[in-house]
């Protein structure tokens, strides 16, 4: 938006912006280093993640002694936890991305689509979305194992036909109220279909709450991939996820803390990243606050408060 | 009235009910039009006046076709544009346009003042040359009298009137022959109310649009209007040229309404009394039999109760038509102006 | 005792009315009301003891389930003779003594003055009718199909205290298989099951909270030693180290099923728990079919370090799955010893024979089927793949599992190890060998004609040509067959409380009496 | 709003019947239960006797259309597991899970909706900034880690709270802790975030410039718009909590519906899992009914909000 010609000068890039935001720089920084890990950790430490060694076993951090590796301690099974973690973020990150895009995709259209047109198209959409919300969703990954074979796709599949009526309700809540508006019926006078109406007005007003909604599911479906691997349909040994590796080491929380605990602070992590820059995203998208990031950090408040008043 | 050949937009027996919840029972109808019949000239302003809830917003929107009217027909330069679809229906719609009550709320505050005037153009690409559209809102801009710099600004750094202009300065933008205005300055303050209307009545003398001009503010509308019309409970009562029907009402209703804006001298200095309109508008659910006006009209007879008042000119003003039974008198001649 | 849920018994089958915010208002007062009222009687008086799961039912002809035969064998209901675990001895419970009569034919004396918990009289005419609403009736018990299978017994009440029982071919452990059927009066209804039996134990049912907590109270009119605790109180948390947590804050006195990570500390107490962990090698299917790859298998897999590592250096590596103390152990098998070398030679000698060893092989897991499933299977995939094979994992739930374990067979599996435990929680062979080795066994993949020869030897013979004829047969399928790679005999863990002395022993996971526990003083 | 009620209700019927025939069909895609209730070394004579006694021997259509005049009975079947009537099991658990769920969903959304206003009142500043990372975090502790650690230092180390059970309002708290975090960590972004964009709108700033005071500014005006995306996502948190209160019913000794749910799947033990499933369902129709409600209630006021 600010990157149109008209752009008058004192505006700032998106980038610059983000630049200017220490919170928000760290955690694209962060998610940045993730997707690194993802894409060259297989390749780099692909090995060194899957050997055993038996006489090595649940070494604590920082065990250093032992072989760089061991950083992070290793695994019942003697295996550095440090070489797991990076090459897990691959085989996570390819679950968890393609799971909540699918969703957030089908769900948050449908939603609009729906919610902008209301009637009969509204309530249909969403008696669809209380029956997929009525199931529960473990029964779903059972049919799934017994009648196709376990696969990534296949989890992919099931998770997010599982969540996608949370963004489904959620576009159509707001899109029901958007479609009222006055300017969606300036853009009706303009002779605006309907889809250019929700790409133009609805879609970027509704998606600063999807992406919120979407970050914090991150960390709700690289979880549930976990407890399908329970049931046989979720990421096989020895391929690693993050998911596995909590399920995993929560047998040892009490002996071996660091084997679930790093994992799950990597879920952490990447999930209070990408809800730090949703956050952020969802004030430099807005107009009406998007002046705020460009305040020098002191006084922040103070400036706000009074401005609030004027 | 114009003629044939001058008749930009036509609109006879309009009608349009709702459907509302009321209550356990069920739903009932609300019946927000009920027999419209305007007419509107090139290069014309028509004023459209009324207490709200008498359907005003409703006429503008089946003008727009945002809502499809139950009976009646509209026909704009002879064509019914309801039966319109795909590029002709696109055609029309560049022709009529409309400036909203609510500068607040009819520009989308995502947008910046460029976005929300070229928006039209996303649709109608072939109007503006993509390289010529940020050349064209900066005249755009001035012509509303905004600075050219403003374009990278969002609605909420513009004042009340700035962002109307905005408003008008994007019903422009497909250069409509007519455009609707529906309450266009109630939401400002009076001084800038002055300054926008000024700015509608140079644009109209520039480019020859026409207006439906839609406003409860009598002064406002006696400012702008060449005629107006005068809208009770769905139906139009009076219709004429400004000064006739402000001059002298034929109207029980329009005569009230202009007595109860004190700052119309023609009224006072027209010697009459200063009435007093009592009670609410009856609900459009449930409007009274025969002449709607008749529940609150101080010379009602039975007869207003059980027919229903058809539209004719008054004797010497062939333009000056009203739908009553007991028309008031033509003001005395010498009236000032 | 109430749960905040359900304050009165008639309330149960109520609908739940309330809604989400009225309820959420009773529960603060109800809760408030009820503070306190989780104090047990005085210590000494009741035993509580944390289960992994609710028993599903108390049904004494599905005693041979876990969870269910756990409360209910020997506290609930007994049987006619009740096999010692120490010892292996079987001795008299509800029948004093017995002899064979003929070869399909024996005679019970049973005991005296003992009676049920609903009042009436134990008699032979009770025994009779519990055999036979267990082995011949329609309500599908599964204490019948474990222990009996199809084989049919008639029953014959000579007088109260005399039974004879027949059976349509000589079985010389009859009175062994007698011991898994629970004796109930017989006013209980034969055509269905029951949940809350009446029986002639040391404990009868007195509250069952469903879903909250099951409590046992001593019987008083008990024939025999009045058992030290008043009551017992059960109650179930799904979560191992919940369980070893109750334990260690005071909750609970016993801890049943916990695993070496589950913090029970120096409350946990170990034992033999009478399971073995194997492979299953299908041995079907190429190139499993070759002897030398199974042969290798065994060598590849390092069970001293998969004992050490992933069993917390619980349990034993294991030669055979028939353990110390079975009728048919065969103390000469040595188990298979780690030689990675000799692993890889043997895959090269079947590779250059034409075997199909880069075959990709499944191995079928069951997560939880004992602590650290997954990992004790990436280790053996981390072996085979070292020796030379192609090994993928696939860990699935309970039913999926059994679809491989049981006949028939998914048709489409390629070829598979399974992961396998197998308890003799009868201890002869006779339980294990038909069924696991023999062509037709329902957890068999592979057998041989002559070993089921062998097996069928064996099942016939008594005394001790019985254990020679068993020995036989086990060292022949460890030599000759190798359907299996056994990895090691498991080690249960139980948390106890300073309050209460118990010894758990091999048949503690299926049978855990009351009886033996008594308050620390 | 009686006849929308009655609307809606109707249009509630067919999707009802949906999860009906979606649940029967699904779990019988599930595979054949009869190892799971078969001792090891059944028979195939025993194996038939069994499918014969559950009616799993006949076509599944037909084995449907039972279920169909069993349900027209209020017949929910009877639980392979246990031999007791489904229903009874599925009716005693849901109280259970259902005020687990509703003081939960009542603490997480009036402390959202309290931080989550708080955070967005200052917009970017440190207090906003650590809300935004303190509830991120809290919706992505896996919560039986959360579980765990609790019982290991509140119940183990300090003594103060019972490990598990049910009995006694201190028992209430970690089990409500634990189910409050992820359902609280996401409410206070959905707040926060639309509470910014509220607060931001031109009216509130023309309720401010009206010299409203900032409570009344907060409360009054900016709440109600954000109500809306934060209903919608609190009415599905609250599903999820009915469907997924497994973790917490699991490790704390919770007789609720969640496990009995999961367990019944695993277990194939097809009545329970239907009748589960029927009750959530309802239970869930119902919630999105009360949601539309509220919105048709929240949608006047907004309205009338802006027009005064």
């Amino acid at each position: 938006m600010t990157n149109s010609p008209t752009t008058p000068p004192g505006k700032v890039s998106m980038l610059s912006l983000l630049a200017r935001d220490r919170v928000a720089s760290t955690a694209a920084v962060v998610l940045v280093l993730i997707g690194a890990c993802a894409v060259v950790g297989p390749m780099l430490l692909g090995d060194l993640a899957v050997e055993q060694n038996l006489r090595a076993v649940n070494l604590p951090p920082f065990s250093i002694g032992a072989g760089w590796e061991f950083v992070l301690g290793s695994d019942s099974l003697g295996r550095s936890v440090a070489a797991r973690l990076v090459v897990a973020a691959g085989t996570t990150m390819s679950v968890a991305v393609p799971a909540v895009l699918l969703s957030l995709t089908v769900g948050s259209i449908w939603g609009m689509w729906a919610g902008f047109h209301r009637g009969r198209r509204e309530s249909v959409s969403m008696r669809i979305a209380d029956v997929i919300l009525s199931f529960p969703s473990l029964l779903l990954a059972v049919v799934v194992l017994y009648v196709f074979t376990p696969s990534v796709a296949n989890i992919i599949a099931v998770l997010a036909v599982a969540r996608i009526p949370i963004y489904l309700r959620t576009a159509r809540a707001e899109s029901a109220e958007l479609q009222s508006r006055l300017f969606v019926d300036a853009a009706r006078t303009f002779g605006t279909g309907s889809w250019a109406t929700i790409r133009r007005h609805v879609f970027p007003t509704v998606l600063p709450t999807l992406l919120t909604v979407a970050a914090v599911d991150f960390c709700f479906v690289m979880l549930t991939e976990s407890s399908l691997s329970f049931l046989g349909i979720g990421i096989q040994p020895p391929d690693m996820s993050w998911g596995l590796m909590v399920a995993q080491g929560r047998q040892e929380l009490q002996t071996a803390w660091w084997i679930a605990v790093f994992p799950g602070l990597a879920i952490i992590g990447t999930t209070v990243s990408a809800a730090m820059l949703a956050a952020w995203a969802r004030m430099a998208g807005d107009p009406g606050q998007r002046w705020r990031l460009t305040l020098p950090r002191r006084g922040r408040g103070k400036i706000t408060a009074r401005k609030g008043v004027a | 009235m114009p003629d044939d050949e001058t008749t930009l937009l036509e609109v006879g027996g309009l009608t349009k009910t709702f459907e509302v919840a009321a209550g356990a029972s069920g739903r009932t109808a609300l019946r927000a039009l009920d027999g419209v019949d305007l007419t509107l000239g090139r290069g014309e302003t028509l004023g459209l006046v009324g207490e709200s809830g008498c359907g005003k917003s409703t006429l503008a929107r089946v003008l727009l076709l945002l809502e499809r009217p139950d009976g009646g027909h509209v026909r704009f330069s002879g064509v019914d544009p309801f039966t319109l679809r795909g590029k002709d229906l696109l055609a029309w719609r560049r022709r009529v346009q409309m400036v909203f009550q609510d500068p607040f709320a009819s520009l989308n505050p995502r947008l910046n003042a460029a976005e929300l005037i070229g928006e039209p153009w996303r649709t109608h690409r072939d109007l503006v040359p993509a390289g010529k559209r940020a050349a064209r809102v900066r005249e755009l801009l001035e012509l509303v009298g905004l600075r050219a710099a403003d374009a990278g600004r969002y609605p909420q750094e513009f004042s009340g009137g700035q962002r109307q202009r905005i408003g008008i300065a994007r019903a422009l933008a497909l250069e409509p022959d007519v455009i609707v205005c529906d309450e266009p300055v109630s939401a400002l303050d009076l001084s800038v109310q002055a300054q926008v209307l000024n700015l509608l009545g140079d644009l109209q003398a520039e480019l020859g649009v026409s207006y439906l001009f839609i406003s409860h503010d009598l002064t406002v509308v006696r400012h702008i209007a060449d005629r107006v019309a005068v809208m009770y409970l769905g139906r139009v009562v009076e219709s004429g040229p400004t000064e006739e029907v402000f001059g002298s009402p034929a109207h029980p209703y329009t005569a009230a309404l202009l007595s109860a804006a004190p700052s119309l001298d023609a009224v006072r200095e027209g010697g009459r009394e200063r009435i007093v309109l009592t009670g609410e508008v009856p609900s459009p659910v449930d409007p009274p039999s025969g002449c709607r006006f008749r529940t609150r009209c101080w010379l009602a007879e039975d007869r207003c109760a059980q027919v229903a008042p058809v539209a004719e000119a008054r004797p010497g003003e062939p333009a000056h038509h009203a739908a009553c039974h007991l028309p008031l008198e033509p003001v005395v001649a010498g009236a000032p102006r | 005792m109430t749960s905040p849920f359900r304050p009165t018994s008639s309330a149960r089958f109520r609908a739940p009315r309330a809604t989400v915010l009225v309820a959420a208002g009773a529960v603060l007062l109800t809760g408030a009301c009820s503070v306190g009222g989780s104090t047990a009687d005085a210590p000494g008086d009741e035993v509580r003891i944390a289960l992994p799961e609710e028993p599903p039912t108390l049904e004494p002809c599905d005693a041979s389930l876990t969870a269910t035969g756990r409360v209910t064998r020997s506290n609930i209901t007994e049987p006619l003779t009740e096999r010692e675990p120490t010892t292996g001895e079987l001795g008299p419970k509800l029948a004093t003594e017995w002899e064979q009569t003929a070869p399909t034919s024996w005679t019970f004396t049973l005991r005296e003055g003992v009676s049920f918990h609903d009042g009436s009289a134990f008699t032979a005419e009770d025994a009779a009718f519990s055999i036979d609403r267990t082995v011949s009736s329609d309500i599908g018990c599964n204490v019948d199909g474990y222990v009996f299978g199809d084989s049919e017994l008639t029953t014959n009440v000579v007088n109260d205290t005399t039974l004879e029982v027949a059976t349509a071919e000589s079985d010389p452990i009859l009175p062994l298989r007698l011991s898994f059927v629970e004796i109930v009066p017989a006013e209980t209804d034969a055509e269905a099951k029951v949940r809350e039996p009446s029986g002639t134990g040391p404990y009868r049912i007195e509250t069952w909270d469903q879903g909250v907590s099951l409590r046992l109270a001593r019987f008083d009119d008990y024939w025999g030693t009045a058992p030290p605790f008043a009551a017992a109180r059960y109650v179930w948390r799904g979560e191992g180290s919940i369980r070893a947590a109750m334990v260690t804050s005071g909750e609970a006195d016993v801890a049943v099923g916990l695993a070496p990570a589950d913090g029970a500390g120096d409350r946990a107490v170990e034992y033999p728990n009478n399971e073995t962990s194997y492979l299953r090698i299908d041995a079907t299917k190429a190139p499993l079919d070759d002897i030398r790859v199974r042969r290798a298998i065994n060598y590849a897999l390092d069970k001293e370090g998969l004992v050490a590592s992933v069993f917390s250096g619980l349990g034993e590596p294991a030669a055979q799955v028939v353990p110390e103390g079975v009728t048919g152990h065969n103390p000469d098998i040595e188990p298979w010893p780690y030689d990675m070398a000799k692993a890889k030679e043997l895959i090269q000698q079947a590779r250059a024979d034409g075997v199909a060893v880069d075959t990709a092989i499944t191995i079928i897991g069951r997560n939880g089927i004992y602590p650290k499933a997954a990992e004790a299977m990436e280790v053996a995939q981390n072996s085979l793949l070292e020796a030379g094979l192609k090994v993928d994992i696939q860990m699935l739930d309970v039913n999926a599992w059994m679809e491989y374990l049981l006949r028939p067979f998914p048709s489409d599996a390629g070829p598979t190890l399974l992961q396998a435990q197998h308890g003799n929680q009868a201890g002869d062979a006779a339980f294990t060998m038909g069924q696991i080795y023999g062509s037709e066994g329902a957890q068999s993949s592979y057998g041989t004609p002559d070993l089921d020869r062998l097996i069928e030897q064996a099942e016939l013979a008594s005394g001790p040509d019985r254990q020679e004829k068993f020995t036989e047969a086990l060292a022949y399928q460890n030599d000759e067959v190798v359907r299996d790679a056994v990895l090691a005999h498991m080690t249960g863990i139980i948390a106890l409380s300073p309050q209460v002395t118990y010894e758990p022993n091999s048949a503690t996971n299926d049978e855990m009496r009351l009886a033996e526990m008594r308050p620390a003083n | 709003m009686l006849t929308f009620l009655r609307r809606r209700i109707v249009s509630s019927a067919i999707p009802l019947l949906v999860v009906i025939l979606g649940v029967f069909f699904l779990a019988r895609l599930t595979g054949n239960p009869a190892n799971l209730y078969l001792p090891l070394s059944a028979t195939p004579e025993m194996r038939a006797e069994f499918a014969a006694r559950n009616g799993f021997d006949q076509p599944i259509i037909v084995q449907f259309g039972d279920y169909l005049a069993q349900l027209s009975r209020l017949d929910f079947g009877e639980s392979l597991r246990t031999a007791q009537p489904a229903a009874e099991a599925v009716l005693q658990a849901f109280p259970a899970t259902l005020q687990l769920a509703g003081v939960t969903m009542l603490l997480a959304v009036v402390g959202a909706v309290v931080v989550g206003s708080l955070a967005a009142y200052r917009p970017n500043s440190a207090a906003d900034r650590g809300a935004s990372f303190l509830s991120a975090t809290a919706a992505s502790v896996p919560d039986f880690w959360f579980a765990i650690m609790g019982v290991l230092l509140f119940s183990v180390t300090l003594g103060w709270l019972p490990t598990s059970g049910t009995v006694g309002a201190a028992a209430w708290v970690l089990p409500v802790a634990t189910l409050l975090i992820r359902p609280f960590g996401v409410l206070v972004q959905v707040v926060r975030g639309a509470m910014v964009s509220a607060l931001s709108a031109p009216y509130i700033k023309v309720a401010r410039s009206k010299g409203a005071g900032d409570q009344r500014v907060i409360f009054g005006h900016a709440l109600r718009n954000a109500a809306a995306p934060a209903l919608t996502v609190a009415g599905d948190l609250a599903v999820g909590l009915l469907n997924g209160a497994v973790v917490v019913e699991t490790i704390f000794g919770w007789p609720g519906i969640g496990k009995l749910m999961i367990d019944s799947i695993l277990q194939r033990d097809f009545a329970v899992l239907q009748a589960a499933v029927l009750l959530t369902a309802l239970t869930i129709f119902a919630l999105n009914i009360l949601i539309d409600v509220c919105y048709a209630l929240l949608d006047a006021r907004v309205r009338q909000g802006v027009a005064a």
